[in-house]
């Protein structure tokens, strides 16, 4: 049994843990909702997307509820279905004589005539879903990515605002469905039938305003990355410096003292430093030089490592001496801008996103899981310790040591040696 | 699939394995009436188009062309052999599966096993080799013998250690045929005596069946038959008579329907190997299930219903009855009653229309009439293949591991040691190079280990069972 | 999110075969009491689950066919073919020529190393084909040698090559007595190393089965495919699509993990018993009506009592009084009368599935001290009926089901061990002595942690 | 678009306006003239300001509907922790020129205009999802109530959920992976832009949905504009901080005794402090280890050296060996000190797939990050491993103790 504080703490430390988890899993499964979306077939563009059932707990959700809530609603639909199905069939059959190349109609992806009613939606795009991760061969023009040449019916006309592709002679025949006039300034892929990114992504093209205001963007945040120097913005700094001296010593406080902030982040970089340090030095230890120069390069690294632990010594006490009386901090007057925020004022620093190759959904895996990885792994490591802070003392001190113990070092033995995966059996010797 | 190689040794040996291949033929044509090769044949059969020259290309798939036996055929006289060469069976065979001598080994062991063990040990390994490299994945030799006479006691012994050397993975498993008391051999103790410590030390299985049991049962099929209560009648083909032809042969060559059991005892124990079913049991998990010491591997069989051996029409009885059966004294292929002595271990192969409930009901009604050792209270092993035997529903073959093996040694032991004391016929053996009196001696010891290891078991039958007190965990 | 399924053995196989069979027929019932629209989204998340969908639009199930010998994976597929309505992969079989031979030590260290790269490449082609993997379906039996041995090998590969994803090992736990005589010994193996590698065991017994096929579903003759159906029908009713939270009408992406964290994350508590109710044959269905009301309160009184099925439910067991300081040790072999949880999951499936109340599972004193309802307790529903049942519930609990079975195992193993009879046949394959008393250590653990629950 | 052009004098309304056009909602530049006069009427729209601009980022839904005081109260505690010096502040002064400086405090010590714009910015292109969160935590928030005394194995419970938790998240990581892959792979051609090549989950979102393409593009526009503020006020806010300094000198100076009292002290927690203090330990004790280590070592190679002639290459090789440690060790302590190459991991990323070998004029590669990454994460391992193996040493010392009792581990594999 753990006593009533220790439990507290460890329960509090492992909830927050779990609650960012979950918080995590919320923002991926949103942003997967978006992407398998798209992976869906598409609406012939035109019909404006239909918003889900008004379900409080839905908005954000996959617009493919399994059902809607009123039984009401569920026989008209049915109705619909049917009516819907007789049309498809109709369809089906005239663009069979009209020509081969229309996408097909499958029974399960019935194509929604443009103004159908919204409800009717989500059904369509619940039955397509499951071919956006089917590999359902296309046919004809779908898979031609460079239309114009080999399809001529099919073409790409950059309309100044409006791009569209128009689904040869089915374009005319159904022309009468489409909202032309109701399409933003986005460009669509104006097709008449449902189909998928697969089969027509390549065929998107980005609408021009769209494009220019883009372009603007990246332009502008460019600008704002690039640090020129010149007197003009030497004379401004030199004003900013000399505003917040004139702040500081008008606030009563001559000196700057450290934030809780700035404590954060030196203490965060002595932790950092702490660990690595002791891994450079375990690693130098564990290899045994080959002759005696290799030797002296060891003594060297062992010397620097003391060396540089007593800088960040100094620093830790110069940081603690700060906060706890008050004192200033040279280290801080040395570099006050690194120590405001943790972007610093890196001379290189960008605001626009760089771009990051990857050459194949499993390099991008790899990544992503290493990535989520590490910050797993500092998670533990933090827990870890939390645990070990909590535990170890309980344990050493627990009197008498009579089966309530050993169940408790039972667990802590799971919990704090092998990450609460495995765990140990106490046997009594006979 | 795996596939198995029948040696079959001396007079005895043969001339079960000819009724063996004879059924499995039979079986094998009624359950596969496309005439397909397919992985249930092969494992006793080849598949060769006889067009190619020399050893005949085997064909793996399609239409059955020519089906050769899976078989090496040794005997050191010409006789049997011989017969089978000319009888109907003999396209199964051809003459590179044969080993044969003029001069017979004389009823005597070290003959078989000493003298032609050293002549033939090349050409007997090179037609194992031979009959291996046809296999996919030979899994087992099943070699049949006797244990009284010469050349299957001897040098069917004897091959046991070559087959070790050889095919350390390849299963041994032996039926072996023991002398019933008034055998007309007389140096049968002494051979059977030899042979039972090769037994002990190269074989997996053994399946000891006793002459004495096979025409008990032979009698009572008779007498069912016979009777005519039942209104039976006898198949124009019956299995019993197969060969014969005739009912009223049956008297006159009794050995054939003896044969004719022992080789239904090979069958059904590979039906579930070879056949479908809802629970297989692979040949290896024979002696997995049913050895739990390495030498105490003597399983005892019984086959049920007995009509299945007949092949005549009685209308089922009761499938519970059948169960019992296996457990009566005079279903046994050996002189025992595995009822009244301790179980080590027990299977239960079932086929035909038979499923996991009418199996587990009739375990659970025997359970509480037999003894099992106190380490393996539910020492069951079953299986259910769904064929049944040709012209049947259902059967059942029970393998026991039980200590009523044992009054057989015993009886083997003092019938020796009768010869034995007064040294009689002793010179025979010593005459042959590389026998030694010791080697008797040696032999005793091991049938009497053995036969110790059992009484040892049969020692813990009055005590209550008890268990063994567990490890115990503190918290 | 897909679950890769990998039948091993014969009984792995047999059972995986009803297991698609049955998740499939379900899935395409017209009497899913649903409205068409929630039927297809039904099926489109049981297909994305299950089954993923070839060229020629016939569902193919995710799963991966093993077994040492060619006989049941050559059945198994006609049997899937036969009735062409889903098929198995073209390549997803891998079989040998000689099985294991109940030996657990084969199939794990011979058949195991042997064909490991094969069956993990295997594999690896099915969890390629999966947009999104959620982890693994081990079937596999415990008392044979390639369900059981090769199952415990391939399951500790499966940890080291997918450690991210879940594992799940269906078990099937054999007759008391009567299917194989070393089953205790393959058993204390196979669940001594599934304890390291696997996330969760959900266990089926035959014995249990059994007794549902004679008592529930009359069935004179039962054959294993009869089991096999009602074990199929069991499962299904946990892994069939339900609605992701109360008031939801989406399907829940991610069963199996939702399932493991609810139920399975401390180490020592990894058996997971499932019961369902109602359990009957078709015939009898057409005549019977069930409540909300009733299904549950028969289904909690099955918990509490540890009864197998509805029928011969004791009734007198009830809760400890709460606020009692918790019985010291217990005993396994006092009888238990009332089974203690650790976590239970419910699962309702069927008309006015959203008036169902649950309260009563909620009760504290059907719990360990050390685990709050809120912890301990979840519900997952569907307002889609289950295989033509118009109400069915089921139960995935956490607690001292398992305990006496377990317990007898090992104690029958142990006595056995404790004559050393069979070891021989395991020592020929590199399983020593020294690794059957790590067997035993562990699962006497298991043992008596479920027992001082 | 050059630089801007700004007039360096006689330009104050027009420098606030910019600025005021910068921020998200700025107020107008009279109301920056009302704050210089402490006008009340002032306040509530800089308190807004402020709010917005130090309310934490993941927060924004669920914290603007909170109350004004409670709003105000959200300001002064970032200000605080941020070492705001003017006390006057925590007073909720009813003025509005306490608020005006602090904006300018915050304006004045770092990029914040850019960190704003930053932090709304239209995200167009796919980003691998950011998890700082997980690894730095904070101190514990108690919002547990526990009654009693508790079972380990609640702990051993919750922690074998966490494990779970972090394998789904892997999981839907990899399918977000997945689909985002064949999303690029299926738009690949349709981005105008030469070195991006397909579209972003966003850009394609627009496509498929024209109402949100609309609202994209606003968004997209609106944020341009802000950009366009925000360079123009570079250019002018020279006369911005001249007119502070007459705000500033219109404040009353504050006497040491509002100063000393403890509220405004800056608030470092016991749980900071005793970190702090953890550091140190941990510190001292890799101290004590090296010296001991380096000591013995020192004299074990004077000894072995001195007999070896020590000839003037002598002197250049131990120049060169110097000289390389020393690289060495700085390259260490870099990775500390500075924000290195591995922080910009931390940067959002524009995902963009290419062909194997297709060379970027900018931009990281995947592998070279996956490398980092790897390095970063057997250290994190190896550093994990070496706590539990000192717990572990610490409980088999106690099991030591009880000799009727033997301790089983599973074997591993």
């Amino acid at each position: 049994m753990l006593p009533i504080d220790c439990a507290r703490r460890l329960v509090s430390e492992l909830q927050g843990a779990l609650d960012s988890c979950s918080e995590r899993q919320r923002q991926l499964e949103r942003s997967l909702r978006v992407s398998r979306r798209l992976l869906r077939a598409w609406e012939p563009a035109g019909t404006p997307a239909p918003e889900p059932p008004p379900e409080p707990e839905t908005k954000e959700e996959d617009p493919t509820p399994a059902c809607t809530p009123s039984a009401q609603d569920l026989k008209e639909l049915e109705l619909l279905t049917q009516a819907l199905e007789k049309a498809v069939r109709v369809r089906k059959g005239m663009s069979k004589a009209g020509q081969d190349r229309a996408p097909s109609l499958t029974s399960t992806s019935i194509a929604t005539p443009s103004g159908t009613t919204a409800s009717a939606q989500p059904q369509v795009s619940s039955q397509t879903g499951s071919h956006a991760s089917s590999t359902r061969p296309t046919k004809g023009i779908h898979q031609a990515p460079a239309p114009t040449k080999d399809h001529p019916e099919c073409r790409l006309i950059s309309g100044g605002v409006r791009t569209q592709v128009k689904m040869g002679a089915q374009a005319t025949r159904h022309g009468a469905g489409f909202r032309d006039q109701q399409i933003p300034p986005s460009a669509a892929l104006q097709a008449t039938e449902a189909f998928t990114l697969k089969e027509m992504g390549t065929l998107l093209r980005l609408p021009v305003a769209f494009k220019k205001a883009a372009s603007q963007n990246s332009r502008l945040w460019a600008q704002l990355s690039s640090t020129q120097t010149s007197d003009f913005t030497d004379a401004t700094r030199a004003a900013k410096t000399q505003f917040l001296q004139k702040l500081q010593m008008a606030s009563g406080w001559p000196s700057h003292r450290p934030s809780a902030a700035e404590v954060e982040v030196h203490a965060q970089s002595l932790r950092k430093a702490c660990a690595l340090l002791r891994l450079r030095m375990q690693e130098e230890l564990s290899t045994v030089p080959a002759d005696w120069m290799q030797e002296y390069r060891c003594l060297l690294t062992l010397e620097g490592l003391q060396a540089i632990i007593r800088q960040c010594l100094h620093r830790l006490q110069m940081l603690r001496a700060a906060v706890t009386e008050q004192l200033p901090g040279p280290w801080l007057v040395e570099k006050p801008s690194q120590a405001l925020s943790p972007y610093g004022s890196k001379v290189d620093f960008s605001w626009s996103p760089e771009p990051l190759f990857y050459s194949s959904t499993q390099e991008l895996q790899t990544l992503a899981t290493l990535k989520l990885q590490v910050s797993m792994l500092n998670q533990q490591i933090h827990l870890e310790k939390v645990l070990m802070a909590e535990l170890l003392p309980l344990i050493n001190t627990q009197e008498p040591r009579g089966p309530p113990w050993l169940a408790l070092c039972r667990a802590a033995y799971s919990l704090l040696c092998e990450g609460s995966e495995h765990f140990l059996t106490v046997l009594q010797d006979d | 699939m795996t596939q198995s190689v029948v040696v079959q040794v001396g007079q005895c040996g043969n001339q079960i394995g000819c009724c063996f291949w004879d059924l499995a033929l039979r079986e094998h044509a009624a359950v596969n009436q496309k005439g397909i090769y397919d992985d249930a044949i092969s494992s006793f059969f080849r598949n060769v188009d006889t067009r190619v020259v020399g050893d005949g290309g085997s064909i793996s798939k399609g239409k059955i062309s020519s089906l050769k036996a899976r078989a090496v055929l040794i005997d050191m006289e010409e006789g049997v052999v011989n017969e089978i060469l000319q009888g109907p069976l003999r396209d199964v065979f051809d003459s590179k599966q044969l080993i044969t001598d003029i001069s017979g080994s004389g009823n005597n062991w070290a003959v078989g096993h000493k003298i032609f063990g050293n002549l033939y040990r090349e050409q007997i390994l090179e037609k194992l080799r031979k009959s291996a490299e046809h296999c996919d994945c030979l899994q087992c030799f099943f070699i049949i013998h006797s244990m009284g006479g010469g050349t299957g006691s001897g040098l069917g012994t004897f091959l046991l250690k070559v087959l070790e050397d050889e095919f350390p993975e390849v299963y041994r498993f032996v039926t072996s045929i023991y002398p019933s008391s008034e055998d007309d051999v007389i140096t049968s103790p002494y051979n059977s005596m030899l042979a039972m410590k090769e037994l002990n030390e190269h074989a997996d299985c053994v399946l000891p069946i006793d002459n004495q049991s096979l025409f008990d049962i032979i009698s009572k099929i008779d007498s069912v038959v016979n009777s005519g209560k039942l209104g039976t009648t006898v198949k124009p083909k019956s299995v019993i008579t197969s060969g014969a032809g005739a009912i009223k042969k049956q008297h006159k060559k009794p050995f054939d329907a003896m044969n004719n059991i022992v080789a239904n005892l090979l069958l059904n124990l590979t039906s579930s190997a070879r056949f479908e079913g809802s629970l297989n049991m692979d040949l290896n998990e024979i002696s997995m299930n049913l050895v739990p010491f390495p030498q105490l591997h003597y399983l005892v069989s019984s086959l049920t219903p007995l009509y299945t051996l007949a092949d005549v029409n009685i209308p089922p009885r009761r499938l519970d009855q059948m169960f019992s059966d296996a457990f009566s004294k005079d279903h046994q292929l050996i002189q025992a009653d595995p009822r009244h002595s301790l179980y080590l271990a027990c299977a239960l192969m079932v086929r035909g229309n038979v499923q996991i409930s009418d199996l587990r009901r009739n375990i659970e009604r025997l359970k509480p009439t037999l003894q099992f050792v106190s380490w393996n209270q539910e020492g069951w092993k079953t299986s259910l293949c769904s064929v049944p035997p040709v012209g049947h529903s259902h059967s059942l073959l029970a393998l026991a591991n039980n200590t009523c093996v044992k009054p057989t040694f015993m009886e083997l032991r003092e019938r020796f040691m009768r010869l034995y004391k007064k040294k009689a016929h002793l010179h025979h053996y010593l005459h042959v190079e590389g026998m030694e009196e010791s080697s008797f001696a040696e032999a005793v010891s091991s049938l009497s280990a053995l036969i110790q290891e059992y009484n040892e078991l049969d020692a813990t039958k009055s005590m209550p069972v008890q268990d063994v007190p567990r490890l115990i965990v503190a918290v | 999110m897909s679950i890769v399924t990998v039948q091993l053995g014969q009984c792995g196989n047999q059972i995986g075969f009803e297991v698609f069979d049955s998740l499939f027929s379900d899935s395409h019932c017209s009497q899913g009491l649903c409205s068409k629209r929630e039927n297809e989204a039904y099926q489109a998340s049981c297909k994305e689950r299950f089954f993923r969908e070839e060229k020629n639009g016939i569902p193919i199930a995710r799963a991966v066919l093993v077994d040492m010998e060619p006989k049941v994976i050559n059945q198994t597929l006609s049997k899937a073919a036969q009735a062409s309505r889903w098929k198995y992969g073209q390549h997803a079989c891998f079989c040998q020529k000689q099985g294991s031979g109940n030996n657990w030590a084969y199939g794990y260290s011979m058949h195991g190393p042997r064909h490991e790269e094969s069956i993990m490449n295997l594999i690896q082609k099915e969890v390629e084909k999966c947009d999104s993997l959620s982890g693994f379906f081990v079937i596999m039996s415990m008392a044979g040698g390639t369900g059981s041995g090769l199952g415990a090998f391939i399951t500790q590969k499966l940890q080291d090559q997918y450690s991210n994803s879940l594992k799940m090992n269906q078990i099937i736990w054999p007759y008391g007595t009567g299917e194989v005589i070393v089953q205790n010994y393959n058993s204390i193996l196979t669940l001594s190393h599934l304890y390291r590698s696997s996330d969760a065991f959900l266990i089926h017994e035959n014995d249990v089965v059994h007794k549902i096929c004679a008592k529930r579903m009359n069935i004179k003759q039962i054959s294993f495919s009869n089991i096999n159906q009602v074990l199929a029908h069991q499962l299904g009713s946990v892994f069939q699509p339900t609605y992701s939270s109360e008031g939801s009408f989406h399907y829940r992406r991610n069963p199996l993990g939702d399932l493991m964290e609810h139920l399975v994350p401390h180490p020592e508590f990894k058996m997971l018993g499932v019961r369902n109710i109602p359990q009957m044959s078709e015939n009898s269905l057409a005549y019977s009506t069930f409540t909300w009301a009733g299904l549950l309160k028969h289904l909690r009184q099955m918990l509490i009592s540890n009864a197998k099925m509805e029928e011969g439910i004791n009734w007198q067991v009830r809760p400890p009084l709460s606020g009692l300081p918790p019985l010291g040790k217990m005993s396994v072999n006092k009888e238990l009368h009332f089974n203690t949880s650790i976590a239970n999951l419910v699962i309702l499936r069927g008309k006015d599935v959203l008036s169902a109340d649950v309260e009563a599972f909620k009760d504290p004193a059907l719990y360990t001290s050390w685990l709050e309802p809120v912890d301990a307790f979840s519900v997952w529903k569907t307002q889609r009926a289950f295989n033509k049942y118009e109400k069915c519930a089921a139960l995935v609990s956490n607690s001292q089901f398992l305990v006496k079975p377990l317990d007898m195992i090992v104690g029958k193993a142990w006595n056995m061990f404790a004559s050393k009879a069979y070891i021989h046949q395991y020592t020929k394959f590199g399983i020593e002595e020294e690794d059957f008393l790590d067997s035993f250590t562990l699962l006497e653990q298991v043992v008596a942690s479920y027992c001082n629950v | 678009m050059g630089r801007r052009r700004c007039r360096a004098t006689g330009a104050l309304p027009q420098a606030i306006a910019t600025l005021s056009r910068s921020l998200p909602a700025g107020p107008s530049p009279e109301i920056f003239r009302r704050a210089k006069f402490d006008r009340p009427e002032a306040a509530p729209v800089l308190w807004q300001l402020l709010f917005r601009v130090l309310a934490p980022p993941a927060a924004d839904s669920t914290w603007s509907s909170l109350a004004p005081e409670a709003q105000a109260q959200v300001v002064k505690s970032a200000l605080h922790s941020l070492g705001y010096p003017r006390p006057v502040l925590a007073q909720f002064p009813e003025g509005s020129r306490e608020l005006l400086l602090a904006l300018s405090w915050l304006l004045a010590r770092g990029p914040l205009l850019e960190q704003l714009l930053d932090k709304t910015r239209v995200q167009l292109g796919d980003q691998l999802p950011q998890f700082e969160a997980l690894g730095s935590l904070g101190p514990p928030v108690l919002h547990v109530e526990t009654e009693g005394p508790m079972d380990l194995r609640r702990v051993q419970w919750l922690m074998g959920k966490l494990r779970f938790r972090w394998r789904h998240l892997i999981s839907s990581q990899q399918e977000q992976c997945t689909l985002l892959g064949k999303i690029h792979l299926y738009t690949s051609g349709c981005h105008s832009h030469q070195n991006l090549g397909h579209l972003s989950v966003t850009e394609t979102e627009m496509l498929r949905d024209p109402e949100s393409s609309q609202q994209l593009l606003q968004a997209l526009e609106c944020e341009n504009t802000r950009l366009e503020a925000a360079l123009e006020w570079r250019c002018c806010e020279l006369v911005f901080w001249q007119w502070m300094d007459t705000v500033l000198d219109a404040c009353p100076v504050e006497g040491p005794s509002v100063a000393s009292q403890p509220t405004v002290l800056p608030m470092i927690s016991e749980h900071g402090l005793g970190e702090l203090e953890l550091i140190e330990q941990e510190l001292q004790a890799l101290q004590e280890e090296l010296q001991e280590v380096a000591e013995s070592r020192r004299a074990a190679w004077e000894a072995q050296v001195r007999g070896l002639g020590r000839g003037p290459e002598w002197g250049t090789t131990r120049k060169a060996l110097q000289e390389s440690v020393e690289r060495e060790l700085a390259a260490l302590q870099g990775s500390w000190e500075q924000s290195s190459r591995s922080d910009q991991l931390h940067r959002p990323h524009r995902l963009v797939r290419s062909k194997e070998g297709a060379p970027g004029p900018q931009g990281l590669r995947a592998a070279e990050v996956i490398r980092m990454l790897s390095a970063q994460e057997a250290c994190l391992k190896r550093m994990l491993h070496q706590l539990q193996s000192q717990c572990q040493q610490e409980l088999a010392r106690l099991s030591g103790t009880l000799p009727d009792l033997i301790w089983i581990l599973a074997p591993r594999h």
